[in-house]
């Protein structure tokens, strides 16, 4: 039984996975670059251990840190939360050579998956949809040309290693083709070193679609149903919800055995997600599996009520599930919102600073995962993520309204950030539909740039608050300003008085 | 006792005409406001005006003068304008249209991409260089139509905070002044 | 439909009802007495409206200026909260009288179910089950000795106007039977203008379980299954906990059903919980009805997954309810802690003050519902509950670990209060076996009060942190100190230099 | 540099031997700390001793010299005694255990029982007075066995905080000193 977990990861998860821990009596252990000896999961741990300078190669990243820590700490097990070494199948397999549970799949899985041409062949294998497209890596243009001839315009070309939109072109033209190819060997071998490229269906009015699932080291595997992201900027997600808005019943099921097949098909272990892309029609397609927790994995543990970290924990224990798939249910409807340190004005360019003020929401419904505090400076080397707000409600028109309502509560001062444009989401008539595409932030972007406009004296209000405060300073600095606005006082109270008589 | 107050692009001149207690006289461009004024904490004031709960939080940006505002609903940026801040003010107005612009990250970064080279002609809203920072790619690009007059930058630097990377210098019609 | 609500109350319960309020675009309507011009329900609420001076007589109890805020403000309703005029029959009829919406019970119900002894008939009347005893009020002594006679020792004597505990004797022996009967008249009179009191058989080993329900204006009367609010001191309720670990579902079902008779004899609307004493062979007794809102309502709604405030004020609507009994299931396992400013070494003496500092548990399964924030003054004239931690697992045990952790979050600071005394009942072995009776503080008084000792070197590091703060503001004072102490350094890095040589 | 500090009932010696940046090396009644020491914020304090994180928040108390102090899992009363407080605290030691007590409530509220009159013989938690305030009723005893001296309170009364409501002379072996 493992009784103190490293946590190889900084910010939210971090916090999130030693809340879980704290729970099940489990010790923890934080490490922390340079830049975060303040943060909150240092100080939030049992222990909190440095492993080197703020890049996050030389520290995050850096394996032979991490196990040092965990060997000097005497943790018996290291959780990866997602990003840095979660998908890295050398530092799963380095915790295995060193005794020390990784929790999380074997490195097999991971490898599998993490090859987006050896994922899509294995996926054809096991009977799940995949995307139209060639099988294998492609090297020659001409084999380009000749494959997109078969599939047919539009078709989108893929970096084989990628992820992150990083190394992807869109073709619609016959013309563009070349160009396209070229383009995007060329940023797949600068970000990748591997400039190998696949090519896909285009699928129009795309949904982010994902499947979250757990498996235990006994053969069971279930699903804990579907999120729907398809809210996404740059293809990074913003807003997620679960049940997805646009399934219907039966949909659901048969992807939730797809996904389930999808996991046993490389013989998962742990917590993964299956994500598909669905187009208008409901046809669903696989496009990859991420083999660790997901930033959106609360919204899933709301509605289907399982604390996805503990299960994690209890499958890296080795105990079988607790629960078979026709235990499970979606009960209501849950929306996450994350909160980045960026600057809407600004083209969202991740904005670092120090956190000056914070109002947390609170009540009925209401959870709030974050990593910052007042007078916390967020460091400019990791993610731009500083919260989350997951907000639950007994239908989806009930999570929207208390969405809102949470979101106008949150306030963070200090660093800019994207509270605002979150609230925009929630007003947009597009989202409140609930059958939008990944495409929706584009499609919207004039409504959701849009500033609202103060009703009311509000503008007024604020001015005099701020003079009364600047009123307050300079008196406090200069008593003798003091004695003029009393006799400005007088006057002006003559003056009243005249006027009454 | 009156100062002219900037709130966004707006500028409203707020007096205040009469105290008692809690209970405020202020007028704003010469609208008069019966409040009732309480202080709650640090910066933190609820107003209550017509009934109207208002909670006014400043959050001040170096010194006294500027304030980050929270209100229930927006967030605002506002400014005191005194004689020393009207006088900054006044000379900086001459400035304002800058001739030339240089281009440089707030936050340390990678250069990724470096689309354009000295002499080149750029378009507003050209992409000029990328930088990698914080997990995410950001393209910076000209705020106006002009011609690139250097280009620090090369692709594969790491450079800090507000390290000039390109510098542009813009069209006119009646050219320079 | 009701568009605007005026909240005549204070504290968590205003700020909780504005909270859904604003989820269904309702404008509020605060009121306050002096005291609470900072409060948090003011600044949270659209509109503010002062009512009166600060003791609740003369503001919060005081119909005439509340009625008055409602009609200058133009709510058309108002919602009472628990507590100040919630159950006041003449509040519901005035607010009738004045065309506006009540949201509670009509005049009737709160009256009948008001006077302990016309419930006791009605309940009887209703097949109810009820603690065996007199029937009807009871003003000789003689009278009240025969009636012992027939009811056998041990009996509780009540005040028959009474609640809180006031005006009750238990009696054990027969000598005890005139002291405790005079007693209990004299503190009945001087408490409510009433002497009459009844006589019930006392039930030993027992256990206070009650049950939420919900009646619309179509004829559909429902409950939202029970709270187990066994752990009281001096009859307040200290933690609640749903579903109760004591009942079985046969049980469960039955007391239930008796609510949902007891709530269709009286002929009540809105939310009201009807509390029945249960002893260990798990017969249950009716014990009164609350016409109201509790405070424990979250841990119902966070199981059933309803949101009580709204069901009232939809009900308040005329609109029916939109579930049946058969929708409604208890999902998982729910336990409210009530976070009072109180003295625990001082016998649990309120005690108000200014709140310096609060840290507040956020994460999976947490809601904190409150009324306090950094700078606001606890008022001496109210109820000391200042916030209610409200926590949710999968099953009763991951409440209880959650609960645990949560409380260990939570700080405040600046105003005395019982959050280490709410973490040792979590810790004791009576309440984790979950068969605890109302006696269970006073049984385990000895393991709550314990100082949990100071594991590891916690002590020495308080006191570092302590001198080094204390020499960070003497350093600013007076600058000669602080040569002092580079002298002293210096020395010392000499001697340790020479050792090493 | 060392002070005694008090924590609770004990008091302990607190000498900071060496300090490089954030590295502490501090003896507490001689025994050594070497703790990596960061403030993160008001009073707020990130400690690592051993790899162990500690959190230590200090809310001052009147002054600089005593402190509320929060941990992870506890809180405590800290005070530094030095050369001043040491001398108010000899001073003070005399009269610890006074041959009197003045009851009184922490808290405004209204008198509902007396149970004692002048002159009364009491026992130690016998109760006097019952007080309602903040909606609960509290039971005022004596601490001690005693004669009552006086009695201010009557029935039905409204009290102030802190206002005298029964005077307890206790009784002792060597009867008055």
């Amino acid at each position: 039984m493992i009784k103190k977990i490293l946590v190889a990861n900084r910010g939210e998860i971090a916090v999130r996975i030693i809340r879980s821990c704290r729970e099940m009596d489990i010790l923890t252990v934080a490490v922390y670059s340079d830049a975060d000896r303040k943060a909150l999961h240092v100080l939030y741990a049992d222990e909190a251990m440095h492993i080197g300078p703020s890049p996050s190669v030389e520290s995050y990243l850096n394996i032979e840190n991490i196990i040092r820590a965990a060997r000097l700490s005497g943790a018996d097990a290291i959780h990866p939360g997602y990003g840095f070494l979660s998908e890295n199948p050398d530092f799963s397999a380095r915790c295995q050579e060193e005794g020390i549970v990784f929790i999380g799949p074997p490195p097999r899985a991971i490898s599998m998956m993490g090859d987006k041409i050896t994922a899509r062949k294995t996926m054809m294998d096991a009977g799940v949809p995949v995307v139209p497209g060639a099988g294998g890596k492609i090297t020659s243009e001409d084999e380009a040309i000749s494959i997109i001839g078969e599939i047919g315009l539009p078709v989108m070309i893929k970096a084989s290693a990628g992820g992150g939109g990083k190394g992807m072109r869109l073709v619609t033209r016959n013309k563009e083709i070349t160009a396209a190819l070229r383009a995007a060997r060329s940023e797949a071998k600068s970000a990748f070193g591997d400039d190998a490229v696949f090519i896909e269906k285009y699928i129009e009015s795309p949904h982010h679609i994902e499947y979250q699932i757990l498996a235990d080291n006994h053969g069971q595997v279930i699903h804990l149903f579907e999120r729907e992201c398809s809210v996404q900027r740059r293809h990074q997600k913003i807003i997620e919800e679960t049940p997805s808005p646009i399934l219907t019943p039966q949909r659901r099921r048969q992807m939730g055995e797809a996904a389930v097949a999808a996991a046993r098909a490389v013989d998962y272990r742990g917590a993964g997600t299956i994500e598909f892309i669905v187009d208008k029609d409901l046809n669903y397609y696989f496009l990859e599996m991420n083999t660790r927790l997901q930033v959106e994995h609360p919204i899933t543990e709301r509605v289907v009520g399982v604390d996805l970290v503990k299960e994690q924990i209890h499958i890296a224990n080795g105990k079988p599930l607790n629960f078979a798939q026709e235990d499970l249910k979606q009960q209501g409807h849950a929306i996450e919102c994350r909160v980045y340190a960026e600057d809407p004005d600004n083209n969202f360019m991740p904005a670092p600073g120090t956190v000056t003020h914070i109002d947390i929401p609170y009540g009925v419904g209401v959870r709030v995962d974050g990593s910052i505090y007042e007078g916390f400076d967020v460091p400019l080397f990791y993610d731009p993520l500083i919260a989350k707000l997951i907000v639950w409600g007994k239908d989806r028109n009930e999570a929207l309204e208390r969405s809102r309502r949470a979101l106008k509560e949150f306030k963070i001062t200090g660093v800019k950030n994207n509270l605002r444009f979150l609230e925009r989401i929630l007003h947009a008539k597009g989202f409140i539909g609930g059958d939008y595409t990944t495409h929706f932030i584009e499609e919207h972007k004039d409504f959701l740039m849009r500033e609202e406009p103060c009703e009311d004296h509000c503008e007024d209000i604020v001015m005099i608050t701020a003079f009364m405060e600047y009123l307050r300073k300079i008196r406090k600095a200069s008593p003798r300003e003091m004695s003029t606005l009393k006799n400005n006082w007088k006057d002006y109270n003559r003056v009243r008085n005249v006027l009454k008589l | 006792m009156s100062y002219e107050i900037k709130l966004q692009n707006r500028i409203a001149r707020v007096e205040l005409l009469s105290r008692q207690g809690d209970q405020l006289l202020v007028a704003v461009d010469g609208k008069e406001y019966s409040l009732d004024f309480v202080r709650i904490g640090k910066g933190r004031y609820s107003i209550l005006h017509k009934n109207k709960s208002y909670n006014v939080e400043l959050i001040p940006v170096n010194g006294i003068k500027k304030y980050h505002v929270n209100t229930f609903k927006n967030t605002y940026e506002v400014e005191i304008i005194d004689a020393e801040s009207a006088y900054l003010a006044s000379r900086h107005q001459g400035q304002e249209d800058d001739d030339e612009a240089v281009i440089s990250s707030p936050i340390p970064g990678k250069v990724m991409k470096v689309y354009v080279r000295e002499g080149d002609a750029v378009e507003a809203g050209q992409t000029l260089v990328v930088i990698a920072a914080m997990k995410m790619e950001s393209e910076f690009k000209a705020p106006k139509d002009g011609i690139v007059r250097s280009v620090s930058a090369s692709e594969g630097q790491s450079v800090d905070a507000r390290q000039e990377l390109v510098t542009i210098e813009f069209s006119t019609e009646n050219t320079k002044s």
